[in-house]
């Protein structure tokens, strides 16, 4: 299992040959990629202690929930360009139903929790993205 | 005693980070943080509304655990703390 | 687009690479794995130039009813070993609800309709594996 | 005339396939795959019952278009046509 802050991308094929545990019979992958909204690049930032503490909750929950068989999550930050991977998530499981539903608990709970943001570098400047969840951002797991 | 404020994303455009700050025995998050945050009133008014509240989508941390808002006012500050405060997340 | 019934194995990452056309906000693989299910081996048969046709139905009529950007399609047959590759799909779209949508749609559709089949050889023999959906493969499609 | 008969997975380990067949004009779909699987009588229950109708599962194709099994008697074969035998399909 690797969960990580980084800012040098990684070897998808290389996690997917790690993820086949004894049992897999599924691997899903996310791969978050820079969009080209009128952009130039993309700026992240991470609070890195704390977003890779809480990547390892919602991975291991999703472990739980949906009987993976093994968790990566690569999420990147400092400078990407147009097209570069933001976030690999790379799950493994028995059966496809699992894979895929762990693979997308990981993403939205990312997207609710893990303390990472997003700055659009246009011509003009920068916007910062807003959170698709307003409030919840970080609220306290049981 | 010594305590560190982190500000993230925005706040940090506006306020600098990993500022070191020694605060009095019995000092409040919430004075803590307003305190730091008075020195650009651009990022002040980023966290703080027109009474002096905490913003509704502003998210602080006490050493990496969530603390709300509302509690900000009752929560000491102690040595060796370190205080984060930050905009909504937009990872992923 | 690569839609393909073939024997070799595919690299992944450059699939993943070449999925990522302009707008791509998100891509999602699917990985089918020989699971050992106490067998030996797996070996696959397809009515390739059906199969090939079906697999690119299924490709355009999920790129249709959910915006993607890219669809791959690699479905191997021959003699597999456990955690081999069986099946991967790779698709891209701007965002991350279309992508997931798009790839659970393909392998829910490969299940029903395209000739392929798979026996699993044991110590004792084989056993073919029955399909997911009794009478519904085949099925003309609207 | 000539048709071509191809039976898969558990029809082929039975039955072989890519069985080239020279049938008489007029001959049904369901008569020609017939008379191919009487060679091997577990060839013959494997695709059919009792009744001699096709079992419910078994699945037909002419030219890979997929022809129902209750069509099959009344479907009749042309020079060139491929025609495919199989059980559920089963990959992915």
């Amino acid at each position: 299992m690797v969960i990580r802050v980084q800012k040098e991308d990684v070897d998808i094929g290389a996690l997917i040959t790690g993820a086949k545990k004894h049992g897999t019979g599924a691997v899903v992958v996310f791969d978050g990629i820079v969009r080209d909204d009128d952009i130039t690049e993309m700026e992240l930032e991470a609070y890195e202690d704390v977003a890779v503490a809480e990547m390892e909750k919602i991975a291991a929950e999703a472990t739980r929930l949906h009987n993976l068989l093994h968790v990566d999550i690569i999420h990147r930050i400092g400078r990407l360009s147009i097209g570069e991977n933001i976030l690999i998530i790379v799950v493994s499981a028995g059966h496809r139903p699992e894979a895929y539903a762990g693979s997308r608990y990981i993403i939205e709970e990312i997207k609710k929790s893990v303390p990472i943001w997003k700055k659009e570098l246009t011509k003009d400047g920068g916007r910062w993205v807003p959170g698709e969840h307003g409030h919840g951002a970080g609220k306290p797991r049981k | 005693m010594s305590v560190k404020v982190r500000f993230f994303a925005r706040f940090r455009e506006l306020l600098g980070t990993d500022i070191v700050t020694e605060p009095k025995a019995g000092t409040s998050l919430a004075a803590l943080v307003s305190g730091i945050a008075q020195k650009n009133k651009e990022g002040y008014d980023a966290i703080f509304d027109e009474q002096g509240s905490f913003r509704e989508f502003v998210i602080l941390m006490r050493n990496g655990k969530r603390v709300e808002t509302a509690d900000a006012g009752k929560t000491i500050v102690a040595d060796g703390d370190e205080i984060a405060v930050f905009p909504p997340v937009a990872g992923g």
